[in-house]
C-alpha cells in the first residue's frame, strides 16, 4: 500500500529548542517525514519524546520557550516557516488545522457552539453570519449532532460530544491537513473507537491528510496508513502501519511493541525497555538509545545514526542496518548496564 | 449697594444642618445665640467683668441678695415686627427655669422662680444668695414668646425660619457647604451694625480652615494655628491675630491614687513643689504653645488674666516653687528624703519603694501632649520617673473623676472673676464632675472660701476671700501650674476694620459661640471703603 | 495460587453520593450497587470499565476513605467497620494499603523519598530504633529496583521519573508488610516502556502471598495481571470470573462491546462494535430500577429496564448479570 | 531551601528583599546610626536639614532622621506583627476548614464571609477608640484580629486542593493523624501561599497603622511613621515649608510599601511557575529577534542582488 | 438555581450577625456624644453637662430594649436621629452623603477596574514585555502606598501650592446644584483629586490579578486553539483570553463596588469630600451611635447585595455554573 501519492506536507530536518533557565534542550532533533494526500500518517513514541513540538510546529503554534532553530516545513510546496504573520493567519485552519491532545479543554467555556463555529468561518471565507450558522449545523450533522445543540455551551455536552465537536470545527475549511493530536487519551475505549471511524470515514469523504499522535501502538496500527516512532526527539523508524509490531526496524520499536501485553494467546512475563528516557539535558555521543539497547554495540557509542531508506518504505535510524536490512525480532537481546 | 458680607467660622462641621433652636445646644448652628437672638446683657470678661447692656438697660440685686431685677429696653422689636417686652423674658427664663435639656444655661437648680413686675421689667428670684449669677442668667437665650409657645417640642423643634432680636435674623442661604445670614431689619442698633450679612462657610478641621485663611476667603476666625507667622500672617498680609490669655492649665497628682507608692510621693508637699519646680514653663510656652500662651508662675495657678486678684504675700512665700529650677527641685527632693535607691536614675520614696507614674493628656490634644512631654524632660531630669500617657478623653474623664489614676495635665475655666477657676477646680463637690478637681485634695476650709465668695456683693470682701484661698492653694502646692491658655483670634482687613486687638483690647475678640462678647465685636466692625 | 484463602469479601455494596452539593434539597446518585467480589490471597482481582463506574469507589470503602450506604465488607471474616479502637485500626491500616494513579499526586513534593517510607516504618513500628530506619529503607528502595537507594532517598519526588515514583508508592506497601494492595490504575499515567517494570514489581508482590485488587480500563495489562476479573458499568459489576473465561467467551453485551473497542493491533478500525451501541450513559440513582445497560443493549427485553437481573453463574466461576442467560 | 533560592534568584525579590532588608537593618540599628533620642528636643523647632540634623526637625524640635529610623522599628514590629497574627489565624482556621470540610467548614467559612462583608477600616476605628490608647502593639493585634478573613479563604482553597492530591489519602490510608497530616503533609505545600499572604499582610498592616494614626487614633507619644504623619498634619509643617518632615515618613512608607509589594509580585510568581518570566524567556526573545534581523538581513542581501 | 438559594440563605445569616455587630460596635466606644464635646474642648459646666444628657434621653434604655428599637428600624428604615446635627434623622445625614460618596468612589471604583482589566489584559498577552515588567509591578507598589499620601501629596502641592484643585467641597461653596454644564464641570473639578487617589491605589488590585489569571490562561488548550483557528490576534486576546480571565474580576469588582459606600474615608476626610466616610469619620469622633449604626447597617446592606450580585453575575458571565451542565 502507499504507493508514492503526491506529497501535501514534508518535513525536513526539522530542530526545535526549548530555550530554558537551565540551558537550551533540543526537544526535536533534525526530523524529516513526508505526508501523502490523503494519507494517515501516525507519530508515536512515550511522553516527552517530541510529538506534540513537531504538531505543534507544523502549524507553527509552538509558544515560547519554544523555538524553531532549523528545517523546513513545506507545505504545498511552501515553506511555512517563511510566513508572514498574515499567510499564517491565512494557513492557519484553512491549510491545516488540529485536533489537541485534550480536546476537552480546547473549547473556549464561556462561548456557545455556534459563535465557536462562527468566528473561524467569518475569519477565512466572506460568508453571512446567517450562512456560517448555516455551515455550522451542517458540520454538527456531520459529526451525529444535532443542530440545534449549536445554542449550547462547551461544558453541556459530554466528553465525546466535545472531542466530534472539535473535529467539526476542525472539518469548517476542508482543510487538507488535519493534525490530531492524542486526540482520544481522555476518552472511554468505546467512544474512542466510534470517533476514529468517523474520522476515517470523513477523511475518505473529503480526502484530507491526518497527522495522528498518540503512544498507544496498537490503536495505532489499526489506524494509520504509515507510522514514525519517535525516541528523545528523533524518529527511529518510519514503516507502514502493519510492519511495525511483526516486523520491527528499530530496537527501540521491538520494545515498545513488547510493552504491550496481548489479549490473547499464551500468558508470559514480558519485559518492557529497560531503563528510564533520555534526559536531553544528557545527550549523548551517538545514537540517542544506546543506554536502553540490548543490542548495543561499539559503533552505537560513538557515531550518530541518521534515518534512512533501509528498504523501499521503510526508515531506521540503527546502526544495526549498517550492512543491510536486519531482522530485530531474530537478534539475542544482551542485557543492559544501567 | 453691595452688601457687606462678613465671613466668619464660628464653628466646624462636616456639614450645615438648618437648625437655629438655641434651646439645643449641641446641634444649634453657632450664630444662633448673639447673632440671632441678643442677650439681656453681655459681661465682659476681659474688662473684669463689665457689664454692657442689650435687651436690658438696667439690672440690680434686691437688698437681701435674693432677686436680681432686669429692666427692658422699650423700643426693641422682634424681627418680625411684634415688640419685645417682659412676657418674652418671663417665657424666655421659664423655659430655663423648669430645668432638662432646655436649660441650655444650667441655672434651674439655682432659679427659684421668674416674676413679670411690669411689661418692661422682671425679676429673678434665687434659691441662694448668689452675686455671681447675673453672668449665667444672661447665657440662657431670650425667645419670642408668639413663636415658642406654639412649639410643642422645644427639644426636636429646628427653628429653621428664626424671629429674633439680634442683628442677623435673616437667612439668606442655607447649603449644607455655606449659609449667610442677613441683616434684622427690626434691629434696634441698625444704625450701628455696618455688617450686612454674615458668612459661614462649611469647613471640617483648622487644615481646611487655614488653607481657606490663605486664600484670603475668611474675615474672622478663631482656630487654632501652629506658627501662625510662618504660616498665615507671611502668607497674606491682610491677617492679623491677637492671642489674650484665657484660662490656666496646670498639672495635678492624684492625692487619693490607688497606687500607694506613689499615694506617699503625692501626698508629700516637698515632691509636689519639686514637681512644679521641675516644670521648664517657658519651654512649654514657647514650643508646645507656639508662644501663644504666657508662663503661669502663680502658686495657685491663677494666672495673669486675674493679675488684679493676686495675693502678693503668698507669691513671695511660694512663688519660688513656681518657677523652673532644677537644681532647686534636686535639692528639695533630696532634702526630703527621696534618694535614687537602685541606681535607674529615678528617686525612689524615703521609705525605698518606687515613685514611677504616667501623666494623663487626652488623645488628640496636641499641644497638651507636648506639654506633658516637655514637662516630663525636666521630671526625669530631676529624677522623678513620670511618663507620658494618652487615653481617650472620655477613659480619661472617667478615670480622672474616679479617683483611678497617677497625674494628669489639664485646662481651666476662665470667667468674669475668679470664682469659677476654684470652685470648678478645688471644691469637694465638684471632685467628681469633672476633670478639673482630679488631685481629689478635700479641704473643707477652702471649700468654705469659694462658697463665701458668691454670698457677697462687695468687691473687696471678694478679694479678700480669694487672698485667703491662694494662701491656702499655694501653701500646699495643691496643683503644679504650668501656663495661661490663650484665646485664639485671627482677622483679616481687607474688608473690614474696626477689628478688637492688643491696641483696641474692648472684649474678648474671639467668634466661637460661648463668647457673647462676639456680638460687641461685630457692632464694631466697618467695612473699608 | 488457589481460591481457598479469602481475605477481603465484600458483599452487595451500596454507596450513595450526594450531589448538587448546592442545592438545598439533598439528591444522590448511587455509584456503587449491590456488588459483591472477594479478595484472594496471593490473588489479584482486575476490575475494568469505563471511567465513572465505581472502580475508585469500591477500593476506597474498602481503604476505609469512604464510609458505605449498605452491604458488608469483611477483612478475615470481620465487618471492618467494627474496629474502632485505635489498635485494631491501626492493624488495619496496616494490612490494606493503596497505589495510585497519579504518580505525581501520590508523592509529597516537600519531602524526601525518605520521609516517605520512614513514616509508615515508624508509624507502624516496623522498626524498633530510628538508627535501624537507613537501612531498611535501602533495603526497600532495592527492592523496587530504585539503585542507588542511598541518593535515591535524598531526592525529592519531582526529582524522579514517574515509574520511579510508582515504584516509590510500591516500597512504600511493601514497608508496612501489606497483607491487601489496592492499586487504582497504578500504570495509566506512565510512560509504556516502564508500565510493564510496575506491572512486574507487582506481578512479584502477589506472588509473595499479596492479595491485590487491580483497577485498570486497560484490559490487555488486566489480563496480565490478575486471575480474576471483574467488568464494571455504572456501579454494577456487571460480569466477573476468571480472566481467561471472561475475556474470551464474554457474556455480558457491555463486556461484549468492550471487548471490541480494545484497540488490537490484530484487527482493523473499520471493525463493528459488538453487543451494544453509543448513548448516553445513566446517572444512576437509588431510585434507579432496571439493567443499566439495557438503554445501550442491542438484545434489551422489556424485563430489562424493570428489574436487575440476578447473577448467574454461566461457566464455573463466570458469572454474569444478564437476562440473556436465564 | 529551594523557595529561598527561588527568591534570590528572581529579581524583584531581590530589589524587594534589599529595600525592605535595607529599612529593617537600620530601624534595628537606629541606636548606631544616630546619636539622638527620637522622643527628646535636640534642636530647635523646625530646623532644616543641615550637618548636625541630617533631615532636619521637627515642630517639637525633635530630630526626624531619629524618628524615622526608630519609627521604623514600631512600624515594621506592627506591620510584621499583625502580619505573623494574620497569617497564623488564616492558617489556622483556613486548613481547619479546608481539611476538615463539612460542617466546620460551613461554620469556619461563614465565619469568614461574615468578616470579609463587615467593613474594615470603621471596624479598626471603632475598636481602636475602644480600647482608647491604641499603642502600637494593640493596633497590631487589632489589624491581626480582623483581617484574616482573606487569607483564610486562599489558605482554605488551596488546603482544599492539597487535601485531594493523593499524598494526603496516602497518608490517611497509612493512618497518620489529622495533625500530622494537615502540619507536615499539607502546611509545606501551602508556604509560597502563606508567604505571599504574610507579605499582603504586612503592606496593609503598615498602611493601615499609619492611616489610623495619621486619623489620630493611634497613641501620639510612640514614635511610628504614622505618628510623625499625624504630627506633621497637626503642626502644618507642610504649609511651613519643613517638607522634610513630611517627606521623611512618606517616602520611607512608600519604599517600604513598594519593597514588600516586589516581593509580593515575586512569591507570586514563584507559587506559580506559569507566571515565572524566567532568563530563558529573555533569551528566547533575543535569539528570536537577532533571528529575525539575520532573515531581514538576507532579504535585503537578496533584493541587492536582484538589484545589480 | 439552588446555589443562588443557598447564597440567599448565607446573606441573610451574615446580614443578621452584622446587624448585631453594628449594634454592640458604637455601643462599646467608650464616652457619649456629650463627652465627645467636651472632648472636642467645649467647657461646659456639670449642671449643662447634665441637662444635655436629658436632651438625648434615649440612649439609657436598656440594651434589650435598645436592640429591639434598632432592629425594628431597620425594617421600617427609621434609624433614629443623629444626636451631633439633633434633630436631624439619621436617613437624612445619609442621604445627603449617599450621593456624593457613590459617585466618588464609585467612579474611582469603575475606571480602576477598565483601566486596570485592559491594562491587565495587554500586560499578560505582551508579558516579559517593556510594558508588563514596569506597569505590573508599578502599580503593584502604588496599590502598597496609603491613599492618605497620595492625598496630602496632592492636596498641598496641586491645592494649596499650585492652587490648581479646589481643597475642599464637592462644589464651590454657594452654587445651587442643578443640571448645567456650568455646574457638572464644577463638580468634576472638584472630585477630580480625590478620584485620582482612589483610583491610582485601586489601580493594582485589578490590574495585577487580571494579568495573572490571563497568563495562567494562556496556556490553555482553548487558547491555541483559538490561534490555531487564524483568528486574529485581538480577537484571541479578547474573546478567548480576556472573556475568560476576567471572570474572577468580576468578583474583586462586586467587593469593591459593595466597599464603595463605605466611601473612602481617609480621601474623603482630606479632601473635606461630603461622602459618608466624612460622615462616618465625624460620627466617630463625635459617637453619634445612630449614625455609625445607620451607616454600618448600609454599608452591610450595600456589601451584601453587591457580593450577592456578584454571585448572580457569576452565574450569568460564566455559563458552566449555569444549570444543564452534564
Ligand atoms: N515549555 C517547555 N519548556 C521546556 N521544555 C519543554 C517545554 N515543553 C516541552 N518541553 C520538552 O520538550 C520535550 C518534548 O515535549 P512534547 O510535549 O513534544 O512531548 P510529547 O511527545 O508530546 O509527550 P506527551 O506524549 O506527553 O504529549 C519534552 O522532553 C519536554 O520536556
Ligand atoms: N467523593 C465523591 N463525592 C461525590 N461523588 C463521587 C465521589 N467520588 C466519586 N463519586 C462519583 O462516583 C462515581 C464513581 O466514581 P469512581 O471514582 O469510583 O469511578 P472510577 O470507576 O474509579 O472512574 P475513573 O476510571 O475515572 O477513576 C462517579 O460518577 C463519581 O462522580
Ligand atoms: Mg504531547
Ligand atoms: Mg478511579
Amino acid at each position: 500500500m502507499s504507493q508514492k501519492k503526491e506529497v501535501q506536507l514534508s518535513v525536513r530536518n526539522l530542530c526545535v529548542d526549548y530555550i530554558t533557565s537551565n540551558g537550551d534542550v533540543r526537544a526535536v532533533n533534525s526530523i524529516s517525514f513526508d505526508i501523502g494526500k490523503g494519507e494517515v500518517f501516525g507519530l508515536a513514541g512515550e511522553s516527552g519524546c517530541g510529538k506534540s513540538t513537531v504538531a505543534f510546529s507544523v502549524c507553527r503554534l509552538h509558544k515560547p520557550p519554544a523555538f524553531i532553530s532549523g528545517g523546513e516545513i513545506v507545505f504545498n510546496g511552501k515553506d511555512i516557516l517563511e510566513f508572514d504573520d498574515e499567510q499564517l493567519r491565512q494557513y492557519r485552519w484553512k491549510e491545516s488545522a488540529m485536533v489537541f491532545q485534550s480536546a476537552m479543554n480546547s473549547l473556549n467555556p464561556v462561548l456557545t457552539m455556534e459563535e465557536q463555529f462562527c468566528d473561524v468561518l467569518l475569519a477565512h471565507t466572506d460568508m453571512t453570519r446567517q450562512e456560517c450558522v448555516k455551515r455550522a449545523g451542517q458540520l454538527l450533522e456531520i459529526v451525529d449532532i444535532h443542530p440545534s445543540r449549536l445554542t449550547d455551551y462547551p461544558h453541556q455536552f459530554s466528553g465525546g460530544m466535545r472531542q466530534r465537536l472539535v473535529i467539526a470545527i476542525a472539518l469548517a475549511l476542508n482543510a487538507k491537513l488535519i493534525i490530531m493530536d492524542e486526540p482520544t487519551t481522555a476518552l472511554d475505549v468505546v467512544v474512542q473507537r466510534e470517533i476514529l471511524q468517523k474520522i476515517y470515514q470523513l477523511k475518505e469523504e473529503f480526502g484530507f491528510s491526518i497527522l495522528f499522535i498518540t503512544h498507544d501502538i496498537s490503536l495505532m496500527v489499526e489506524f494509520c496508513d504509515r507510522i514514525g516512532i519517535m525516541y528523545a526527539g528523533e524518529l527511529a523508524e518510519v514503516s507502514p502501519a502493519k510492519n511495525i509490531l511483526t516486523r520491527p526496524n528499530h530496537p527501540y520499536t521491538e520494545g515498545l511493541g513488547n510493552a504491550f501485553p496481548p489479549l490473547h494467546g499464551e500468558k508470559k512475563r514480558l519485559v518492557g525497555i529497560p531503563g528510564t528516557p533520555l534526559n536531553l539535558f544528557e545527550v549523548p555521543v551517538g545514537c540517542r538509545f544506546q543506554a536502553r539497547c540490548p543490542y548495543v554495540k561499539d559503533v552505537c557509542r560513538q557515531e550518530y545514526c541518521t534515518l534512512t531508506e533501509i528498504a523501499p518504505g521503510e526508515f531506521s535510524s540503527c546502526h544495526l542496518h549498517n550492512d543491510g536490512m536486519i531482522d530485530v525480532k531474530s537478534l539475542e537481546p544482551k542485557p543492559v548496564q544501567a | 449697594a453691595d452688601k457687606a458680607t462678613l465671613t466668619l467660622v464660628s464653628e466646624m462641621k462636616p456639614s450645615w444642618v438648618r437648625n437655629f433652636n438655641p434651646f439645643l445646644a449641641t446641634s444649634r448652628l453657632a450664630t444662633t445665640n448673639q447673632f440671632i437672638y441678643e442677650p439681656l446683657l453681655v459681661v465682659n470678661e476681659i474688662k473684669g467683668g463689665e457689664v454692657v447692656y442689650r435687651l436690658a438697660n438696667k439690672h440690680y440685686f434686691s437688698d437681701d441678695l435674693k432677686t436680681v431685677y432686669f429692666e427692658l429696653k422699650k423700643d426693641v422689636k422682634w424681627s418680625d415686627g411684634e415688640a419685645f417686652t417682659a412676657d418674652d423674658v418671663v417665657y424666655s427664663l421659664g423655659v430655663a427655669a423648669k430645668g432638662g435639656a432646655a436649660d441650655v444655661a444650667g441655672i434651674s437648680a439655682k432659679i427659684a422662680g421668674v416674676k413679670k413686675v411690669d411689661d418692661y421689667k422682671v425679676a429673678v428670684e434665687l434659691k441662694d444668695v448668689n452675686t455671681g449669677i447675673v453672668a449665667e442668667i444672661v447665657r440662657a437665650p431670650i425667645v419670642a414668646e408668639h413663636v415658642f409657645s406654639k412649639v410643642a417640642d422645644l427639644t426636636t423643634f429646628t427653628n429653621e425660619n428664626p424671629v429674633g432680636t439680634g442683628p442677623f435674623t435673616q437667612v439668606d442661604t442655607f447649603t449644607p457647604q455655606v449659609y449667610v445670614q442677613c441683616r434684622n431689619p427690626n434691629y434696634y442698633e441698625n444704625d450701628k451694625l455696618a455688617v450686612d450679612c454674615i458668612r459661614m462657610p462649611q469647613l471640617a478641621n483648622n487644615d481646611q480652615l487655614l488653607a481657606a485663611a490663605i486664600k484670603g476667603d475668611l474675615d474672622w476666625t478663631s482656630a487654632f494655628i501652629p506658627d501662625i507667622d510662618r504660616v498665615l500672617v507671611s502668607q497674606n498680609k491682610h491677617y492679623h491675630y491677637w492671642f489674650p490669655a484665657a484660662g490656666s492649665a496646670s498639672f495635678m497628682v492624684n492625692f487619693k491614687t490607688p497606687n500607694a507608692n506613689n499615694a506617699k510621693a503625692f501626698n508629700d508637699v516637698q515632691f509636689r513643689r519639686a514637681f512644679s519646680m521641675a516644670l521648664d514653663r517657658q519651654a512649654i510656652v514657647d514650643i508646645a504653645g507656639y508662644g501663644y500662651w504666657s508662663v503661669n508662675e502663680y502658686p495657685d495657678a491663677l494666672g495673669d488674666q486675674f493679675a488684679a486678684w493676686a495675693n502678693k504675700d503668698s507669691i513671695a512665700k511660694y512663688g519660688k516653687y513656681s518657677k523652673f529650677n532644677i537644681e532647686g527641685a534636686k535639692k528639695l527632693l533630696k532634702d526630703a528624703g527621696y534618694k535614687d535607691v537602685d541606681g535607674d536614675g529615678f528617686v525612689e520614696n524615703p521609705d525605698g519603694t518606687k515613685v514611677e507614674f504616667k501623666i494623663l493628656a487626652p488623645n488628640g490634644w496636641s499641644d497638651f501632649i507636648n506639654t506633658v512631654q516637655i514637662g516630663v524632660e525636666g521630671l526625669q531630669e530631676v529624677g522623678i520617673n513620670a511618663s507620658v500617657s494618652t487615653p481617650e478623653f472620655a477613659i480619661l474623664t472617667e478615670k480622672v473623676q474616679n479617683a483611678d489614676y497617677d497625674a494628669q495635665f489639664t485646662n481651666y475655666f476662665a470667667g468674669p472673676d475668679p470664682f469659677k477657676y476654684y470652685n470648678t477646680a478645688f471644691h469637694s463637690e465638684q471632685m467628681d464632675k469633672a476633670r478639673f478637681g482630679g488631685h481629689h485634695n478635700v479641704d473643707k476650709e477652702l471649700d468654705a472660701l469659694i462658697d463665701s465668695f458668691n454670698k457677697t456683693g462687695d468687691q473687696d470682701e471678694k478679694v479678700a476671700i480669694v487672698h485667703k484661698i491662694q494662701e491656702r492653694i499655694g501653701s500646699n502646692q495643691t496643683t503644679m501650674a504650668a501656663m495661661s491658655t490663650n484665646y485664639n483670634y485671627q482677622y483679616n482687613t481687607k474688608r473690614f476694620t474696626g477689628w478688637f486687638n492688643d491696641k483696641n483690647p474692648q472684649a474678648r475678640p474671639v467668634v466661637w459661640p460661648d463668647t457673647p462678647e462676639r456680638l460687641l465685636h461685630v457692632l464694631n466692625l466697618k467695612p473699608v471703603k | 495460587m488457589s481460591k481457598n484463602n479469602p481475605i477481603i469479601e465484600v458483599k452487595n455494596l451500596v454507596k450513595d453520593f450526594p450531589i448538587n452539593a448546592n442545592s438545598l434539597k439533598k439528591n444522590y446518585m448511587r455509584a456503587l450497587n449491590d456488588v459483591s467480589f472477594t479478595l484472594y490471597k496471593g490473588r489479584a482481582l482486575a476490575i475494568v470499565g469505563e471511567s465513572g463506574s465505581g472502580k475508585s469507589t469500591s477500593a476506597k470503602i474498602i481503604a476505609k476513605m469512604y464510609s458505605r450506604t449498605q452491604g458488608i465488607v469483611q477483612y478475615h471474616g470481620r465487618d471492618i467497620d467494627d474496629f474502632t479502637q485505635k489498635q485494631e485500626l491501626m492493624e488495619y491500616r496496616e494490612s490494606v494499603q493503596m497505589i495510585f494513579q497519579d504518580p505525581f499526586g501520590s508523592l509529597n513534593p516537600t519531602h524526601t523519598i525518605f520521609h516517605h517510607l520512614a513514616r509508615p516504618l515508624l508509624l507502624h513500628k516496623k522498626v524498633t530504633n530510628k538508627a535501624e530506619l537507613p537501612e531498611r529503607i535501602y533495603s526497600l528502595l532495592e527492592r523496587v529496583g530504585l539503585t542507588p537507594a542511598k541518593e535515591t532517598a535524598e531526592k525529592f519526588p519531582h526529582q524522579l521519573s514517574g515509574g520511579q515514583r510508582q515504584r516509590v508508592n510500591i516500597a512504600r506497601n511493601l514497608a508496612v508488610e501489606a497483607e491487601v494492595i489496592l492499586a487504582d490504575e497504578p500504570t495509566s499515567m506512565l510512560d509504556v516502556s516502564i508500565r510493564l517494570g510496575v506491572l512486574n514489581l507487582m506481578e512479584d508482590m502477589k506472588d509473595d502471598g499479596i492479595s491485590m485488587m487491580y483497577i485498570t480500563h486497560d484490559i490487555a495489562t488486566a489480563r496480565y495481571l490478575a486471575e480474576d476479573i471483574g467488568v464494571m458499568y455504572v456501579g454494577h459489576l456487571v460480569e466477573w470470573g476468571e480472566v481467561d473465561e471472561v475475556l474470551q467467551k464474554p457474556a455480558h453485551p457491555y463486556t461484549q462491546l468492550l471487548m471490541s473497542a480494545v484497540p488490537n493491533p490484530e484487527k482493523s478500525i473499520h471493525d463493528n462494535l459488538e453487543g451494544g451501541r453509543k448513548g448516553e450513559i445513566p446517572l444512576w440513582t437509588p431510585e434507579s430500577i432496571g439493567c443499566p445497560f439495557a438503554g445501550r443493549c442491542l438484545q434489551a427485553m422489556d424485563k430489562c429496564t424493570d428489574a436487575l437481573p440476578e447473577p448467574k453463574e454461566v461457566a464455573p466461576n463466570h458469572f454474569v448479570r444478564c437476562f440473556l442467560h436465564d | 531551601m529551594g523557595f529561598l533560592k527561588l527568591l534570590v534568584r528572581n529579581n524583584k525579590a531581590l530589589m524587594g528583599l534589599i529595600i525592605v532588608g535595607f529599612f529593617i537593618l537600620t530601624s534595628a540599628l537606629a541606636p548606631l546610626i544616630t546619636q539622638y533620642d527620637s522622643k527628646k528636643r535636640t534642636g530647635r523647632p523646625h530646623m532644616a536639614p543641615d550637618a548636625e540634623h541630617v533631615l532636619g526637625t521637627t515642630r517639637m524640635g525633635r530630630d526626624v532622621f531619629a524618628q524615622t529610623l526608630y519609627g521604623g522599628r514600631l512600624s515594621l514590629a506592627v506591620g510584621f506583627g499583625a502580619g505573623i497574627i494574620v497569617v497564623a489565624m488564616a492558617v489556622a482556621v483556613g486548613i481547619t476548614a479546608g481539611y476538615f470540610g463539612g460542617l466546620i467548614d460551613e461554620i469556619l467559612s461563614s465565619l469568614m464571609n461574615i468578616m470579609l462583608v463587615i467593613p474594615q477600616l470603621p471596624l479598626l476605628m471603632v475598636l481602636a477608640a475602644f480600647i482608647g490608647q491604641a499603642s502600637p502593639m494593640v493596633i497590631a493585634l487589632i489589624i491581626g484580629l480582623t483581617s484574616w478573613a482573606w487569607g483564610a479563604r486562599v489558605v482554605r482553597s488551596q488546603t482544599l486542593a492539597v487535601r485531594e492530591k493523593e499524598f494526603v489519602v496516602a497518608a490517611q490510608v497509612l493512618g497518620e493523624p489529622s495533625w500530622r497530616i494537615i502540619v507536615i503533609e499539607i502546611l509545606p505545600n501551602l508556604i509560597s501561599i502563606i508567604g505571599a499572604s504574610f507579605i499582603g499582610s504586612v503592606i496593609y498592616a503598615i498602611m493601615t497603622q499609619a492611616t489610623l494614626e495619621f486619623l489620630g487614633l493611634g497613641d501620639p507619644t510612640a514614635v511610628t511613621w504614622g505618628t510623625q504623619l499625624y504630627n506633621m498634619q497637626n503642626t502644618s509643617a507642610i504649609n511651613i515649608g519643613a517638607w522634610w518632615e513630611v517627606f521623611s515618613p512618606i517616602v520611607v512608607i512608600a519604599c517600604v510599601g513598594a519593597g514588600l509589594a516586589l516581593l509580593n509580585f515575586a512569591v507570586d510568581e514563584i507559587a506559580n511557575p506559569q507566571l515565572r518570566s524566567h532568563v530563558g524567556l529573555k533569551r528566547w526573545k533575543q535569539i528570536t529577534a537577532e533571528k529575525e534581523a539575520e532573515a531581514l538581513q538576507e532579504q535585503q542581501g537578496k533584493v541587492q542582488g536582484a538589484a545589480s | 438555581m439552588g446555589f443562588i438559594l443557598r447564597r440567599l440563605v448565607f446573606y441573610f445569616g451574615a446580614f443578621l450577625v452584622a446587624v448585631v455587630i453594628n449594634f454592640i460596635l458604637p455601643r462599646a466606644m467608650p464616652g457619649d456624644p456629650i463627652t465627645a464635646m467636651l472632648a472636642g474642648g467645649a467647657m461646659l459646666d456639670a449642671q449643662q453637662v447634665a441637662n444635655l444628657r436629658e436632651t438625648f434621653g434615649f440612649i439609657d434604655a436598656p440594651v434589650y430594649e435598645q436592640f429591639w428599637i434598632y432592629f425594628k428600624s431597620i425594617f421600617s428604615w427609621e434609624l433614629g436621629v443623629s444626636t451631633y446635627f439633633y434633630p436631624t434623622p439619621v436617613t437624612e445625614i445619609l442621604g445627603m452623603a449617599f450621593g456624593w460618596t457613590l459617585f466618588l468612589t464609585g467612579t474611582a471604583t469603575l475606571l480602576a477596574f477598565a483601566f486596570g482589566a485592559s491594562l491587565g489584559i495587554v500586560a499578560a498577552w505582551y508579558r516579559g514585555g517593556k510594558f508588563d515588567s514596569i506597569a505590573s509591578p508599578l502599580s503593584l507598589v502604588l496599590q502598597a502606598t496609603p491613599q492618605l499620601v497620595f492625598g496630602i501629596v496632592i492636596l498641598f502641592t496641586f491645592g494649596v501650592n499650585m492652587d490648581l484643585i479646589p481643597i475642599s467641597y464637592a462644589y464651590t461653596a454657594g452654587a445651587t446644584p442643578e443640571f448645567t454644564w456650568v455646574f457638572i464641570k464644577d463638580v468634576l473639578h472638584h472630585a477630580i483629586a480625590p478620584i485620582f487617589c482612589i483610583f491610582i491605589v485601586q489601580l493594582g488590585g485589578f490590574l495585577v490579578p487580571m494579568r495573572n489569571n490571563m497568563i495562567n490562561l494562556l496556556g490553555e488548550d482553548y487558547i491555541t486553539m483559538g490561534k490555531a483557528k487564524g483568528l486574529s490576534n485581538i480577537r484571541v486576546m479578547l474573546n478567548y483570553g480576556a472573556r475568560n480571565a476576567i471572570l474572577p474580576s468580576v468578583t474583586a469588582l462586586s467587593m469593591a463596588l459593595g466597599f464603595v459606600v463605605g466611601g473612602a474615608m481617609v480621601v474623603e476626610v482630606i479632601f473635606n469630600y461630603p461622602g459618608l466616610g466624612t460622615v462616618l469619620y465625624n460620627a466617630i469622633i463625635n459617637r453619634d451611635y445612630q449614625v455609625i449604626q445607620g451607616q454600618l447597617l448600609i454599608m452591610t446592606i450595600f456589601m451584601l447585595s453587591f457580593n450577592f450580585l456578584a454571585d448572580v453575575l457569576y452565574v450569568f458571565l460564566d455559563p458552566r455554573l449555569r444549570k444543564g451542565g452534564k
